[in-house]
């Protein structure tokens, strides 16, 4: 089994297994080096989102439970690039798997000299673009695009993905990712929180704008995510049109989960 | 699951046998809980260690917890454990004050039964003034402290008790914390690094340093509570405003 | 307490209580009749969606649970108009609380009819209007505004309320119902089945957009909707903007929680 | 609740202490079950009747459910019953035949002991040419069952059965109850109304009416499972086709 993100590029970003884990940075991270039957492995990992500089994140709260996962706002705390590259160059570089390093939400220049720097970095085999609704989608892919020949995947928020897909594969990404996870509000000590939702509650919801995009008939490899909790739940988005899954939130509750689904998966 | 009880107040105490767990986890660590067999709560919950004999160790949580509400003695829960960094006093902290506020006094426990059998003097204090009345908490019940504890209630801020110090760990609020800062500096005039740490009881979804979420502005940079904690240095807090 | 629906509007429709409760036709059933904590009522019964004729419903499956609640695509099963009014006739005329019937999404000719048998029917203080994407909404508002002086409430999509909620209003609508449940799939034997997501889990995501259509200041009043299941929550919509809220799946669960709900809301 | 064991493949029976339930529950009824501690899993469940013994009400439900992989001896369920209406024989029905398909036979029991206990002669029988082999499923096991039923096995649509029986009511797939109205048809020139009952299993949300997610098309127009139902003469579904 081997999935292509991104075909007919330049550098071809190649899976063996369609299961990606999503969060921290170490490719050997104790949830992904559970005895992982046999020499299955997961596909991919996908970094936690960061930005140029170092983020504390938002304040307090950050995770609010609701009724089948979280609300989650963290405002993209992370060490920043520099300090990750520092830390975890080697283990990138000795990576069996491909490290996609996701660029969370910030300016575009930052964004476009994240990608040059990533550019030759071993063992990174593509960045997954992180939108928020002030940023130019179409703007920002072309600034990486210009920046890096690594392979884009644009991940779009479910809301409006059916309306900026085809452009974002025409400004010069190589696959969707379906997608950031809708966004929900709590009123907490009397004020409007808000936060995006992440773990099974949030499934049908993925699944559906996962579906509604395959109907478009775009000619790119899809990854779909969003409540990714079971082999079943990762077999139900393949099915549903997706050549790849993500799994972040299902690893809090079973650290060895995503290894059990990707040997799930390469049995067929 | 051993037994679950409330201790007092909104303080469940919830026992496991678990006699690997017994060897290897250390005061000032947690573990993180789930009952496998549901999505109800979603989250793992935080399992502060309160007391370990023989194969049992006890935890505690907060009371109305749906994870306490259903589990049921026989049950058996999924851990992860041991998670953080452990309480370590320096060699020669002959005197170790802890303060507790209200009910937060619950992790501190563990770390003075530690402290004593390490041959230190440990003064437990619960400190009430910054608590709402409302809540009603108040000091710790000196009933479900074992007597070689030294105890007292009503202010851990006290400058005598600040200065024969050797060291200091607090649970409690942000408010306590800064609080402590000041009382510190006042009482040694400057306040050392290694001298007082202080416990993050914050949501901590993954527990492994994956998610983030836990993240925290240290002076010396973003710290995750649940790997790099979750105790620190009370020096990386206190020069800055908490959010 | 009193909340008005229908603001400067030749007919009123007010609810001496915010909560109002959704689903089939009696104002009397079981569930409303629970000992009511001394006289409190709810505010309104807002009734199953109806037809002009009856509706077997959706092949089966219909309900599909899901983590923190259900996917339901009963395809309007209802006994259609005549029927219901035959049925329920008298139990209207003598109904405390104003009923407020559920329009589902059908031709608007049929729409106006239904409207114009209900303008005289007793007990009747409003008519809701379910669209579906088919529909053109506007228009469907102007008929069935020059078919009745009824309060008309637009129930609105969560997707698109914010598009919009003003048009509707300047159509003719007296109040908005935020909102249509969040659209979801599933993939059931191997097919895609779409369903509407009832249950806690809609919650965030409900709040949301009250709170953005509460952004818009439009002048009208706002009934809130989604997984309502507990005073705290049907408070969290209130605090979020809406004047009146609607719960529905919440009795499946606890036949007694709507009059509970009220009761509590009652005592501020 | 009382006990909570698997009966037979994937059949669980559920037993309750319920003496309210116990004096006004009657066969062909059911009760919707939830674990008011839990929104895990969110709908009520169906438990069909089974067997009453005193104070004892005993249910039978899916043996993988999350409802009955949690619920445990001692705790309590929240449930709404009775529910539907009870099958009622024909004073003259002195020949009543039962067709379960598979585990589909579990809400009959209630239903021939009932019978029985009317003085009608019972035969029950489980029908299994339709199951798939995979599913694991056949025929109920006799020793299940109390010696006065008398039990066959492999197909109730057997001519003479049909022929000898006053009244049938079946419980299992719309294949099934096709089958049987063909079935009933060849062997008495006409299907009667009243003489057939059958069973619908659907996912009930509210019990109560209110949803018409249960709702089904009917020749004497739509109608509620749960508040009409469950079971419904056979000849109202027998001149059109199942979707
Ligand atoms: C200068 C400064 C800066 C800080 N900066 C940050 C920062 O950037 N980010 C950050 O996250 N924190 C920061 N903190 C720490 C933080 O403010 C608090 O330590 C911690 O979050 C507790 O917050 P709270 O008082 O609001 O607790 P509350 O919001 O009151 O939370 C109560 C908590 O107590 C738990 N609890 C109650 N009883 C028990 C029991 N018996 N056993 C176990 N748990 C129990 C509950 O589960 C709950 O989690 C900072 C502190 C200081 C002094
Ligand atoms: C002509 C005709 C028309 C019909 N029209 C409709 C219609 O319009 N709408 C409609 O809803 N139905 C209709 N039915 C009935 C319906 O097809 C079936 O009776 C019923 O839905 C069962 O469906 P299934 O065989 O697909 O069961 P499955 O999908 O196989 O479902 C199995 C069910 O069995 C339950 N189960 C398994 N073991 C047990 C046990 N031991 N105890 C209790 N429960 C158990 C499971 O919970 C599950 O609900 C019609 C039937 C006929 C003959
Ligand atoms: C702690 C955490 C932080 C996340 N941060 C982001 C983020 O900033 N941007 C984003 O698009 N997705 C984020 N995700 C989602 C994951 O990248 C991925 O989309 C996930 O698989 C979908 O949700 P799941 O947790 O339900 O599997 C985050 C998920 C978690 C659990
Ligand atoms: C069985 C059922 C059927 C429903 N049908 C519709 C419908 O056809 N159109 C609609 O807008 N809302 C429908 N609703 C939603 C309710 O009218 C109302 O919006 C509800 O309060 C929101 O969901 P809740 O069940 O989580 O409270 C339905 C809800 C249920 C439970
Ligand atoms: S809890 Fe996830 S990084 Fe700390
Ligand atoms: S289960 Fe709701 S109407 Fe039958």
């Amino acid at each position: 089994m081997s999935i292509e993100l991104a075909p007919n590029w330049k550098r071809s970003l190649t899976l063996t297994n369609p299961l990606m884990l999503t969060g921290g940075y170490a490719p050997n991270l104790a949830k992904v080096s559970e005895p992982s039957q046999g020499s299955t492995s997961i596909g991919a990992l996908v970094t936690l989102p960061t930005t140029l500089r170092p983020r504390a994140g938002a304040p307090l709260p950050r995770v609010v439970e609701t009724a089948g996962g979280v609300l989650l706002r963290t405002g993209a705390a992370n060490p920043g690039l520099a300090h990750v590259l520092r830390e975890y160059d080697r283990a990138w570089e000795q990576s069996a798997i491909p490290i996609i390093v996701a660029f969370a939400a910030q300016g575009v220049n930052d964004w476009a000299t994240m990608a040059a720097q990533l550019d030759s970095t071993a063992g990174v085999g593509g960045i997954e673009l992180h939108f928020n609704p002030t940023m130019d989608a179409l703007d920002a892919i072309r600034a990486v695009r210009a920046a890096t020949e690594l392979p884009i995947l644009a991940k779009l928020d479910l809301d409006n993905a059916r309306d900026v897909a085809a452009d974002c594969l025409a400004a010069g990404a190589n696959a969707l990712v379906i997608g950031r996870a809708p966004r929900g509000m709590r009123i907490i000590e009397g004020h409007p929180w808000y936060g995006r939702m992440y773990g099974p509650a949030a499934k049908p919801l993925a699944l559906r704008a996962v579906a509604e995009i395959r109907d478009l008939r775009l000619d790119a490899p899809m990854v779909a995510c969003g409540g990714v909790h079971s082999t079943e739940d990762a077999r139900e988005f393949l099915a549903a049109g997706a050549g790849a899954v993500e799994t972040d939130s299902a690893v809090w509750l079973e650290p060895a989960v995503a290894a059990r689904i990707a040997a799930d998966l390469a049995q067929g | 699951m051993a037994d679950n009880h409330t201790l007092w107040a909104d303080v469940q105490l919830l026992a496991l046998h678990a006699p690997e767990l017994a060897r290897t986890l250390r005061p000032g660590q947690f573990a993180l809980a789930r009952d496998p067999t549901t999505l109800d709560p979603y989250l793992r919950r935080t399992l502060w260690l309160y007391h370990i004999e023989g194969a049992r160790v006890a935890f505690t949580l907060p009371a109305r917890d749906p994870l306490v509400v259903r589990a049921r003695v026989g049950d058996t829960l999924d851990l992860l454990a041991p998670l953080g960094r452990a309480i370590e006093f320096d060699s020669n902290a002959r005197h170790v004050l802890l303060i507790g506020e209200g009910t937060r006094v619950a992790p501190l426990i563990a770390i003075a039964h530690d402290a004593i059998a390490q041959g230190r003097a440990v003064v437990l204090v619960t400190h009430t003034p910054f608590l709402p009345h409302s809540a009603g908490q108040g000091a710790w019940p000196a009933h479900l402290l074992s007597p070689e504890i030294e105890y007292r209630t009503g202010d851990g801020l006290d400058a005598e008790l600040i200065a024969w110090a050797d060291a200091i760990v607090a649970s409690g609020s942000a408010q306590l914390y800064r609080a402590l800062a000041d009382a510190v500096r006042a009482a040694r005039y400057r306040l050392e690094p290694g001298f007082a740490r202080v416990l993050m009881d914050l949501p901590m979804p993954c527990g492994t340093g994956a998610c983030y979420a836990c993240a925290v502005e240290t002076s010396r940079g973003v710290k995750l509570t649940c790997a790099d904690g979750p105790s620190f240095d009370l020096i990386e807090f206190a020069n800055q405003r908490t959010r």
